[in-house]
C-alpha cells in the first residue's frame, strides 16, 4: 500500500525494521542508549504489524500474510514491545546490582532484535524452507541469550538447549524434506514445491504415505520448540536461567511461533484425505504435556522453572483445542493462545521484578508480597488468577468453549482435561498462597519497576473476558474456519 | 423492567469495587462502601418482591458481554425472583451490620473492594439465563469470596481455609461445566432456553443430575463435599461468613434446583433415592460435627451443613414425588425447601452476626472462653437466643414450620410406588428428626456455654455491647424469624409460582384457613398454626405472671449460688463446650469420629493437674481426601525425577517418541 | 534416468548405512573419527553423484563441504580436542554393541517398511534414498543415544546430519539444499566449540564434571 | 360455639387442676406398694402454695432469662396439655397444633429448661442439661417415628382426628399399633423423667437429671416448674389415653350427658395410668445413664421399624 505515495510494505516493515536496529545495536558503541533504542525499534515493529490490520500485500512465493499468521504477527510484534519497555527497566537494574556487564547488554539488546527479526520472519514465510531456517535462528538466538549470565546453571540450560534444539532442528528438517518429496511428482521440482500456499491447494493430490513421515517428523521437530512433553526437556531450564524478559519471550511468543508451524502442516495434512488425521496425535501429546507438567508444578521450589511448567501445561491446552478441531476448538484454541501469551508474559514481568526486589528465584526465600510490595503481589494474583482460568478473565473463556464442546464430543478426554487442569490450579494456589500471602519474608526494599506492562497486558486479558469486539471475534472464527 | 432495575443495581455494586480499591485505606471507606451495600440490595430487593407478588411474566434481557456470539442472557422469573429476595435480604442485612461491624475491621482495603463484587455476582449467579454467564458469576462468586476469606491472611489457618476453599470450588464449577457442555451439546447451545427445548435424553440427564449434585453440592456443603465449608465460613470476617452460609449456599441450592427441575428434563425413578441418601447423611453429619466444635463460628458453619441437609431432603422429596406425577405433594415437598432456604437465611445470618458481635466484643470464637456475655449485651444475648431458637426447629418460631412442612411431605410418601422409596424415605424421616433434637441440644451447648454461666476468661468479664448499626440488623432478621414463625401462610402463598413453575402445582392457598392457620392438605389432616400457639403461649405465661405475682409472693432476694451446698466454686467448675457434648459424645461419636476419652495423670510430684484428653477423628477427610493429596503429592514425587534427567536421556526420551510414532504410522492403516 | 545410474546412487547411499553400523561397532574414540570420516566421504560421494546425475552443479559445493570440512577438519579437531583435554579412549556404551547392533536393525527395517508404502509415482531413487536416509538419521540418534561420551554424541549427530544432507540431495531440484547443509555444517562447528570451551571432557550432561550433580535444574 | 368454647376452657382448667393430684396419686400408690403411709392425696397442692408465698431466693449471677423461663416453659407446657383432647374430641383450638407441633411444643419447654440449667453456672446445672439433651436427642426423634405410625394408620396427624379414628372399629389389632405403643410409654417414661431413667425423687446428685437442672430454682419459680412437670406427666398419659384407649371420648358437639360420660372415662382412665406407672416404677430399679441411650435407642427402633411396616404395606 501507500502512504503519501511513497510505496510501503508492512512485511518489509516488520522484517527490516528489526533486522536494522539488530545491526544498529552491534555497531553502536556504548550501551547506555541500547535499551530505548530496542523500545523504538519494537514499537515502530508494532505500528507496522498493525498497518497489516488496513490491507495486507498479496502474497509471493516467499512470504504470505493472511488472517492465521496476521494474528500472531501482530500478537508478536505488540508483546515484544511490551516486554522491551519491561526489559529496559530489569536489564537497568541488573547493570546496576552487576550481573550484567556493558558489553553483554549491548549484546542482549542486538539479539533480542534479531529474535524478533527471526520470529517475524518464520510467521510472514510463505516457504517452508525459510520458515524453517527462521525458526532455527530464533531458536539460536534465544540459546546465547539464555547463557548470557555465564553462571554454570545457566550456561548447562542454554547448553541442554542448545542440544535438544538441534535435535529438534534436524528433525524438522527432514520433515521438511519429506514435504518437498511428496510435493515434487504434483507441483513440480524447484521453488513452487516449498511455497505453503501453492503446497494446501495441490495437497489433495500428495502422497498420502510420505506426507504422514513428513508430519511426524515436523510434529517431533517443532514440538520441541513448543515445549510439548516429552519433548520439554529444554523448555524449564530455559526460562528459569535467561533473564526473566527472554523468559517472557519464550513463553509467550516462540512457543506460539513454533504452534503456528505446526498448524500450518497440519492444515496440510487436513487438505489430503487420504493422509492420517493429524488431530489425534496432537490431542494426545497435548493432553500428556497438560497433565505432566501439572504434577510437575508440585515439586517446584524456582519460581520462573514453575511457571515455565504452566506454560508446558498451557501449550498443551492449546495444542489439545486445536487437536479437537472444529469451529468452537479452533476458536478457543486461539483465543487461549493470545490470552496465555499475554497473562504469561505478564506473570513473567511480575516475577522479573519479584526475583529482583527478593534477590532470589527460591520460592521459600519470598512471602506476604501483598504486604510488602502490594503492586507486585496483587498483579502476581491476578496473572495467576487468570493463569489458572477463572473468571471473569479471558482464559476461562476459551478453557469453558474447549470443555464444554469437547465433552459432547469425547467425555473420557473432557475428563482428562478437567483433572489435569484442576491439579494445575489447585498446584498453583498452594504456591502462590505462600508468595503472596502470610508475614512478608526476604527483603522489603521498594522497587523501581515499571509496572505499565504487566497491567496493560493484564487489562487486555480482563477486558477479553468481559467483551470481544466483533471485529475480532470474525476475524479468530475466520481463522477458526481455516483451521478446520 | 424490574429485571433492568435489578441488573442495574448489580452494575452499581461491580463499580463499588474500583471506587473502594481507590478510597480503601480511608477513614470513611467502610461507611460509603457498606451504606451503599445496604441501600442498592434493598432497591433490587424491592424490585424482585414486585416480581414475586406481582407473579409478573419471567423478563429477558440479552446484553452484548460475555461469550461473543452468544452475549449475556438473563432472565427473572419466580426461581430467581424468590432466590434474589433471599440474596438481597442476606445483602442489604449484613452490610448494615458491616456499617458498625467494619469500624474493627483490620484491614479494609482487603475486604471492600472484594464486598460489593460479591455481593454482585451472588445477584447475577440467579439472573443468569446462560451456562456461560451462570459460570463466569458463580466462579467470580467463589473467587470474591476467597479474596474475602484470605483478607485475615496472616493466620496460617486462614490461608489454609482459602487454599482448600478455592480448590473445592473449583472442582464443582469444573463440574458444573462439564454438565453444562453435556446438555449444551456438541454445537454449543448453551441458553438455558435452547437447554430446555432440547429434551435431554435420560441417559444424559442423569449425568447431568450427577454433575449438578457434584457441582452445586459442593459449593452448598453436601457430605461429603463439605470439608471446605468449616474451613472457610468462619475465617472470613463475620458479615462475609453470614452472607457465605446464610446465602452462598441457598444461591448453590439455586444452582442445583435450576439445573435438576428446569433443565434436566423428566426425573429418572432412582435420582430421588441418590439424593434423599445423601441429605438424610448430611443432616446428621452435619449436626453432630457441629456438636464436637467449640469454635463458635465453625459450629454454626457445620450448621449449615446439616441445614443443607434438610433443604436437599425436602428437594429429593419433591423429585421422588414429581417423578410419578404427584404433583401435589412434590409442591409440598418443593415448598417445603424453599421456605426452609428463606427461614435459614435468615437466622444462619443473625446467628453469625451474633458471634460477629461476640468476636468484636471479646476477640474470642472459642467458646471455652467466653461465658456469663448475656449479662453485659443483654441485646445481642437476646436476639442470639431467638435465632437459636428458630434453628432448633422449636414452635412457635419460623425454622419449626419448614421442618414441619417437610414432615408432612414425608407422611404423604407411602404411596410413592418405587420399593427403594418404601424403605428410604422413613430412614431418611428418622435422620431428620434426630437431626431436629441434636441441633436442640447443639444449641443449648452454644447458647448455654456462650452467653449463660460465667465468664470463663478475662476477655468475656470485660466486654462491653455492640454497636447500634449492628443491633439494628440482627433485630430486624429476628423479628423476620418471628414474623414467618407466626404467618408462613403469607410466605407460603408467595412461593405458590415457583412450586407451579418447576413441578406444575402448587399448596393450597393459605390465607383461606380461619386464624391464619396453615392447612397444608386438609384441616382434618394436618394444620399448625403458629400465631394462635405464640399468642397462647403469651397469654398463659403473662397470666401466670400475673397472677402469681398479684397473689402469692413476689419478694426476692439475691444470694450465692446454691449448687448443692458446694460454697464460692471457680468459673472452672462449669460446664465446657466439650463437657456438654460428652454424653452425647459417648452415644454416638463413638461410632461416628472414633471418639477416644483418655485421662492424662501427672507424673508423681509433678504440681500439673490431670488432664482429660479427647480425641476425635474426621472420618471422612481421613478416608476421602488424605488418600487422595497422599495420592497426589506421591505421583508429583515420582514424576519430578523427571526434571532431573541427563541430557542424554532427555535425548532417550525424544527418540522412544520418534521410533514409537514410527511403528504407529508403519502398523497403521 | 539409466539403470546403472540409478545402481550407482543406490550403492553410495547403502555404502552410508553401512558406515552407519560400522560407527555403532567401534569402541575406541579415535576409530571411530576415522570410520566419521569415511561416512563423510562415501556421503560427499553420493552427493557428486547425485549433482552428476541430476546435472546440478550447485551440489557440488554441497559434495565439497562435506568433503573438506566434515571428512577432514572436524575429525582433525576433534582428534585434537581428544588430545589436549585428555579424553579416555575408550567409548563407554549405555547398551552393549550387539544389542544396539540388533536395534539399529530393526531400525532399519522400520524405515524400510514406512517408506516403502510410499506409492511409485514417486520416483524409485527418491523412495530408496529416502529409505536409506531415515535409516542414517535413526541409527545416527540412536548413537547419540547409546554413548556416553561427548565426542560420540557429537559424531552420532554428525551422522545423523549426514543423513539428512543425503536426503536432501536425493530430492530433486530441492531449493536451499547448499544453504542448508552448510547452515548445519556451522551448526556443529558449534557443537564442538562449546564442547572445547566447556572443557566437555567426557559428556554432554554437563558443562563441567564435577557439576554433574551441584547444578541441574531445582538441585541447588 | 359458646359450648366450645366453655369446653376448651374447662379442658385447659381441669388438667392443670388434675395435674398435682395425679402426680400425688402416683406417689400415694407407689408409697402404698412399698407398704408405706405416704403423703395425703393433696400434698402437691400443699406443697404448690407453699411454694408460691416463699420468696425467691436467686442466684446472684442468675440471669433474666432464668427468671422468665419458668413462665416460658409452664405457658408451653400448658398450650400443649390444653391441646390434646381429654374427654372430648374436636377442641375449638385443637386444630391450631397437631401432635408434631405439640410434641414440638414439649421439646421448646425442655430447650429453655436445659437453658435454665446452665444460666447459674454451676457444676451440676451443667450435669442436668447435659444429659437431658442426650435424652431428648433420642427421645424426640422416638416419638416423631411413633407420630409417624399412627399418622399413617389415621391418615392424620391431628389427635382428634387420630382419637376418632381410633375410637372407630376400622382400626382393628395392627402390629405396628403395638409397636407403637411400647415404644411410645418407653419415651414418656424418660421424658418424664421417671425410674428407670430419672428419679424425680432424689436429690443424690450424681444420678439426677431433671432435679439437677432445677437445683437453683426457688419459690414460686420452683412451683411453677414442678407445676410444668406434673402438666408434662398427666399430658403424655392424656395422649396415650386418647390414643390407644380412646373409649368414652365424646365425639365433637355431643351434648352434656355424653361429655360427663367422656370425663369420667378419663378419670378412670388417669387412675389406671397412674396405677400403673406406680406399679412399674415400684418393681424397677433405676439404671446407670449411660444405660439410657440403650433403653431409648430401643424405643427409636421399634417406632423406626413400626414406621416402616405402615410404609411397605398397609395391613400392618
Amino acid at each position: 500500500m501507500t502512504f503519501a505515495g511513497v510505496s510501503f510494505n508492512p512485511i518489509a516493515g516488520v522484517l527490516i525494521v528489526p533486522a536494522a536496529a539488530a545491526a544498529l545495536l552491534a555497531l553502536l558503541p556504548g550501551y547506555r542508549a541500547t535499551a530505548r533504542i530496542n523500545v523504538l525499534a519494537t514499537a515502530l515493529t508494532l505500528t507496522c504489524a498493525l498497518s497489516l490490520l488496513f490491507g495486507r500485500p498479496q502474497p509471493n512465493p516467499y512470504f504470505l500474510v493472511d488472517d492465521l499468521n496476521g494474528t500472531f504477527i501482530i500478537l508478536t510484534t505488540f508483546v515484544g514491545f511490551t516486554t522491551s519497555i519491561f526489559s529496559a527497566s530489569y536489564i537497568g537494574h541488573e547493570l546496576e546490582i552487576g550481573r550484567l556487564t556493558p558489553p553483554s547488554v549491548r549484546f542482549y539488546h542486538a539479539m533480542y532484535q534479531v529474535l524478533m527479526f527471526a520470529m517475524n520472519l518464520a510467521l510472514v514465510a510463505n516457504n517452508i524452507g525459510l520458515m524453517w531456517v527462521a525458526i532455527e535462528l530464533a531458536t539460536l538466538t534465544t540459546v546465547l541469550m539464555v547463557g548470557i549470565y555465564r553462571t554454570h546453571e545457566a550456561l548447562e540450560a542454554a547448553w541442554k538447549y542448545f542440544i535438544l534444539g538441534s535435535v529438534g532442528i534436524a528433525l524438522a528438517l527432514f520433515g521438511t524434506i519429506l514435504v518437498y518429496m511428496a510435493a515434487r511428482p504434483v507441483v513440480g521440482e524447484g521453488l513452487d514445491a516449498m511455497v505453503w500456499s501453492v503446497l494446501v491447494s495441490r495437497a489433495s493430490a500428495f502422497d498420502p504415505a510420505l506426507l504422514n513421515v513428513a508430519f511426524i517428523f515436523l510434529l517431533l521437530g517443532y514440538g520441541t520448540k513448543v515445549g510439548l512433553a516429552p519433548l520439554h526437556a529444554w523448555l524449564p531450564d530455559a526460562h528459569a536461567e535467561g533473564p526473566t524478559p527472554i523468559s517472557a519471550v519464550l513463553s509467550g511468543l516462540l512457543l506460539n511461533v513454533a504452534l503456528y508451524a505446526l498448524l500450518r502442516f497440519k492444515m496440510l495434512m487436513a487438505a489430503n484425505a487420504a493422509a492420517l488425521a493429524p488431530g489425534p496425535l496432537m490431542v494426545t501429546l497435548g493432553l500428556l504435556s497438560l497433565v505432566f507438567a501439572s504434577f510437575m508444578l508440585y515439586r517446584r521450589r524456582d519460581i520462573k522453572r514453575m511457571f515455565a511448567y504452566s506454560s508446558i501445561e498451557h501449550m498443551g491446552i492449546i495444542t489439545f483445542a486445536f487437536g479437537m478441531g472444529g469451529p468452537i476448538a479452533n476458536f478457543a484454541g486461539l483465543l487461549h493462545m493470545t490470552m496465555h501469551s499475554l497473562t504469561k508474559s505478564a506473570i513473567f514481568f511480575a516475577v522479573g521484578h519479584i526475583a529482583q526486589v527478593k534477590g532470589t528465584q527460591r520460592i521459600a526465600d519470598m512471602g506476604g508480597l501483598t504486604v510488602s510490595h502490594p503492586m507486585l503481589g496483587w498483579g502476581l494474583i491476578l496473572g495467576v488468577v487468570a493463569i489458572a482460568g477463572l473468571p471473569p478473565l479471558g482464559i476461562f473463556m476459551s478453557e469453558f468453549l474447549v470443555v464444554s464442546s469437547t465433552f459432547a464430543r469425547a467425555p473420557l478426554l473432557a475428563i482428562i482435561l478437567v483433572f489435569g487442569i484442576l491439579v494445575g490450579l489447585a498446584a498453583l494456589f498452594l504456591r502462590l498462597n505462600s508468595i503472596a500471602f502470610g508475614e512478608p519474608r526476604g527483603p522489603t526494599a521498594k522497587s523501581q519497576a515499571s509496572y505499565a506492562p504487566m497491567f496493560a497486558h493484564l487489562a487486555l486479558v480482563f477486558a477479553a473476558g468481559i467483551y470481544m469486539p466483533p471485529a475480532l471475534v470474525a476475524w479468530f472464527q475466520n481463522v477458526a474456519g481455516l483451521l478446520g | 423492567m424490574t429485571l433492568t432495575i435489578v441488573l442495574a443495581c448489580a452494575a452499581a455494586l461491580l463499580a463499588l469495587a474500583p471506587f473502594a480499591v481507590v478510597i480503601g485505606r480511608s477513614a470513611a471507606a467502610s461507611r460509603l462502601i457498606y451504606g451503599a451495600s445496604v441501600i442498592v440490595p434493598a432497591i433490587s430487593l424491592i424490585a424482585a418482591l414486585a416480581q414475586l407478588l406481582g407473579t409478573a411474566a419471567p423478563e429477558t434481557v440479552t446484553l452484548p458481554v460475555g461469550l461473543p456470539w452468544l452475549g449475556a442472557h438473563f432472565r427473572l422469573d419466580a426461581l430467581s425472583a424468590f432466590f434474589l429476595i433471599v440474596v438481597d435480604l442476606g445483602a442489604a442485612s449484613a452490610s448494615l451490620f458491616a456499617l458498625g461491624y467494619g469500624e474493627h475491621e483490620t484491614s479494609p482495603e482487603r475486604v471492600l473492594p472484594f464486598y460489593p463484587a460479591y455481593l454482585a455476582a451472588m445477584t447475577l449467579v440467579v439472573l443468569a439465563d446462560d451456562a456461560f454467564t451462570f459460570l463466569v458469576s458463580w466462579e467470580f462468586m467463589s473467587l470474591t469470596s476467597w479474596a474475602l476469606v484470605m483478607s485475615h491472611h496472616r493466620l496460617p489457618d486462614n490461608v489454609r481455609a482459602g487454599y482448600v476453599y478455592l480448590v473445592m470450588a473449583s472442582f464443582g464449577t469444573l463440574a458444573l461445566l462439564l454438565g453444562f457442555g453435556l446438555l449444551a451439546g456438541s454445537d454449543g447451545l448453551y441458553t438455558f432456553a435452547q437447554m430446555r427445548a432440547a429434551h435431554p435424553p435420560a441417559m444424559l440427564g442423569a449425568l447431568a443430575l450427577i454433575l449438578a449434585l457434584i457441582g452445586a453440592g459442593s459449593k452448598a456443603g453436601l457430605v461429603p463435599l463439605h470439608v471446605w465449608l468449616p474451613l472457610a465460613h468462619p475465617a472470613a470476617p463475620s458479615h462475609v461468613s453470614a452472607l457465605m452460609s446464610g446465602v452462598m449456599t441457598k444461591v448453590a441450592v439455586y444452582g442445583f434446583v435450576r439445573i435438576v427441575f428446569d433443565l434436566a428434563g423428566p426425573p429418572a425413578w432412582w435420582w430421588s433415592i441418590v439424593v434423599l441418601a445423601l441429605a438424610g447423611v448430611t443432616t446428621v453429619m452435619g449436626v453432630l460435627y457441629a456438636l464436637m466444635q467449640h469454635d463458635l463460628k465453625r459450629l454454626l458453619a457445620y450448621h449449615t451443613v446439616e441445614n443443607i441437609g434438610i433443604i436437599f431432603i425436602g428437594l429429593g422429596l419433591a423429585l421422588a414425588f414429581e417423578t410419578y406425577g404427584m404433583t401435589f405433594a412434590a409442591a409440598l415437598a418443593l415448598t417445603a425447601a424453599l421456605f426452609h432456604v428463606f427461614n435459614h437465611s435468615l437466622f444462619k445470618s443473625l446467628l453469625f452476626f451474633g458471634a460477629g458481635a461476640v468476636l468484636t466484643a471479646t476477640g474470642e470464637r472459642d467458646m471455652e472462653h467466653l461465658g456469663g456475655l448475656i449479662h453485659r449485651m443483654p441485646q445481642t444475648a437476646f436476639v442470639f437466643l431467638i435465632g437459636c431458637v428458630a434453628i432448633s426447629a422449636l414452635p412457635p418460631l419460623n425454622g419449626f414450620v419448614s421442618e414441619w412442612l417437610t414432615f408432612q411431605a414425608i407422611l404423604l410418601s407411602p404411596q410413592l410406588p418405587s420399593w427403594g422409596l418404601k424403605l428410604l424415605v422413613p430412614a431418611v424421616g428418622a435422620l431428620l428428626a434426630l437431626s431436629a433434637a441434636l441441633a436442640a441440644a447443639c444449641f443449648v451447648k452454644a447458647y448455654g456455654v456462650t452467653f449463660l454461666g460465667r465468664p470463663r476468661a478475662p476477655a468475656a468479664e470485660t466486654a462491653t455491647e455492640t454497636n447500634s448499626f449492628s443491633l439494628a440488623a440482627m433485630f430486624l432478621l429476628a423479628a423476620l424469624c418471628l414474623l414467618a414463625g407466626i404467618l408462613p401462610g403469607l410466605f407460603i402463598n408467595a412461593l405458590a409460582p415457583v412450586s407451579s413453575a418447576l413441578v406444575g402445582g402448587h399448596m393450597p392457598v393459605q390465607t383461606g384457613a380461619q386464624w391464619l392457620a396453615l392447612v397444608p392438605i386438609t384441616a382434618s389432616r394436618s394444620s399448625y398454626d403458629g400465631m394462635l400457639v405464640f399468642v397462647f403461649m403469651a397469654i398463659s405465661g403473662t397470666l401466670a405472671a400475673f397472677a402469681i405475682h398479684r397473689l402469692a409472693s413476689d419478694r426476692l432476694r439475691r444470694a450465692p449460688a446454691w449448687d448443692c451446698g458446694y460454697p464460692d466454686a471457680s468459673p472452672a467448675t462449669q460446664y465446657t463446650a466439650m463437657s456438654f457434648a460428652q454424653p452425647i459424645r459417648r452415644v454416638f461419636g463413638t461410632v461416628v469420629f472414633r471418639a477416644r476419652e483418655h485421662g492424662e495423670m501427672p507424673p508423681p510430684g509433678s504440681t500439673r493437674p490431670a488432664r482429660l484428653v479427647v480425641e476425635l477423628h474426621d472420618l471422612i477427610w481421613e478416608a476421602l481426601y488424605a488418600p487422595l493429596a497422599v495420592g497426589i503429592g506421591f505421583a508429583a514425587e515420582r514424576l519430578n525425577h523427571l526434571q532431573f534427567l541427563t541430557i542424554r536421556q532427555f535425548l532417550t526420551l525424544v527418540f522412544c517418541t520418534l521410533v514409537i510414532l514410527l511403528l504407529v504410522l508403519a502398523i497403521w492403516s | 534416468m539409466s539403470s546403472i545410474d540409478f545402481d550407482i546412487a543406490h550403492l553410495l547411499a547403502g555404502s552410508l548405512v553401512l558406515v552407519s553400523f560400522m560407527e555403532l561397532y567401534q569402541d575406541r574414540l579415535y576409530a571411530l573419527l576415522n570410520i566419521y570420516a569415511l561416512h563423510a566421504l562415501a556421503l560427499a560421494a553420493s552427493v557428486a553423484w547425485q549433482a552428476f546425475v541430476q546435472d546440478a552443479p550447485h551440489l557440488y559445493v554441497t559434495a565439497g563441504v562435506a568433503l573438506v570440512f566434515k571428512a577432514i577438519i572436524i575429525p582433525v579437531a576433534l582428534h585434537r580436542i581428544i588430545v589436549r583435554l585428555g579424553v579416555h579412549r575408550e567409548i563407554e556404551k549405555v547398551v552393549g554393541v550387539g544389542l544396539t547392533m540388533i536395534v539399529g536393525i530393526g531400525l532399519v527395517a522400520l524405515s524400510m517398511v514406512v517408506m516403502l508404502r510410499v506409492t511409485h509415482e514417486a520416483d524409485p531413487l527418491a523412495r530408496e534414498d529416502l529409505a536409506f536416509a531415515l535409516s542414517v538419521v535413526l541409527l545416527g540418534l540412536l548413537m547419540m543415544v547409546t554413548r556416553r561420551n561427548a565426542v560420540s554424541q557429537v559424531v552420532g549427530f554428525m551422522s545423523l546430519e549426514n543423513g539428512l544432507v543425503l536426503a536432501a540431495t536425493g530430492a530433486k531440484g530441492m531449493p536451499l539444499v547448499v544453504e542448508i547443509s552448510i547452515a548445519f555444517s556451522i551448526l556443529i562447528a558449534f557443537i564442538v566449540i562449546g564442547i572445547f570451551l566447556f572443557r566437555i571432557r567426557e559428556r554432554f550432561d554437563t558443562v563441567d564434571v564435577q557439576a554433574l550433580d551441584r547444578f541441574r535444574g531445582e538441585r541447588r | 360455639m359458646i359450648l366450645d368454647m366453655t369446653v376448651q376452657g374447662a379442658q385447659m382448667l381441669l388438667v392443670l387442676l388434675l395435674a398435682p393430684l395425679f402426680t400425688g396419686f402416683v406417689r400415694k400408690v407407689k408409697a402404698r406398694l412399698q407398704r408405706r403411709q405416704g403423703p395425703p392425696l393433696i400434698q402437691p397442692y400443699r406443697d404448690l402454695a407453699r411454694l408460691m408465698r416463699k420468696e425467691v431466693v436467686l442466684a446472684q449471677n442468675a440471669s433474666w432469662l432464668f427468671r422468665v423461663i419458668p413462665y416460658l416453659i409452664f405457658a408451653a407446657t400448658w398450650v400443649a396439655a390444653a391441646l390434646v383432647p381429654t374427654f372430648r374430641t374436636g377442641l375449638l383450638f385443637s386444630w391450631s397444633a397437631d401432635l408434631i407441633a405439640i410434641i414440638a411444643l414439649l421439646g421448646s419447654g425442655r430447650f429453655f429448661l436445659t437453658l435454665a440449667g446452665l444460666d447459674v453456672g454451676t457444676s451440676f446445672g451443667g450435669i442436668g442439661s447435659s444429659r437431658e439433651v442426650m435424652i431428648a436427642s433420642l427421645a424426640e426423634p422416638a416419638m416423631i417415628m411413633i407420630v409417624f405410625t399412627l399418622a399413617l394408620i389415621a391418615g392424620s396427624t391431628q389427635l382428634s382426628t387420630m382419637a376418632e379414628f381410633m375410637a372407630s372399629p376400622a382400626v382393628g389389632l395392627r402390629v405396628s399399633l403395638g409397636l407403637a405403643l411400647l415404644a411410645l410409654i418407653i419415651v414418656a417414661i424418660a421424658e418424664n423423667g421417671r425410674i428407670p431413667v430419672d428419679n424425680p425423687a432424689t436429690h443424690l446428685e450424681l444420678t439426677m437429671v431433671h432435679e439437677a437442672m432445677v437445683l437453683e430454682y426457688s419459690g414460686r419459680h420452683l412451683a411453677l416448674i414442678e407445676l410444668t412437670a406434673s402438666l408434662k406427666l398427666i399430658l403424655y398419659v392424656s395422649v396415650i389415653a386418647c390414643l390407644f384407649v380412646p373409649w368414652g371420648l365424646a365425639p365433637a358437639g355431643a351434648g352434656w350427658p355424653a361429655l360427663a360420660i367422656g370425663v369420667a372415662a378419663y378419670i378412670g382412665k388417669l387412675a389406671v395410668g397412674g396405677f400403673l406407672l406406680a406399679l412399674f416404677e415400684t418393681s424397677i430399679a433405676k439404671m446407670r445413664v449411660f444405660r439410657v441411650p440403650e433403653f431409648l435407642g430401643a424405643a427409636l427402633m421399634l417406632g423406626l421399624l413400626a414406621t416402616l411396616l405402615r410404609f411397605v404395606s398397609g395391613s400392618f
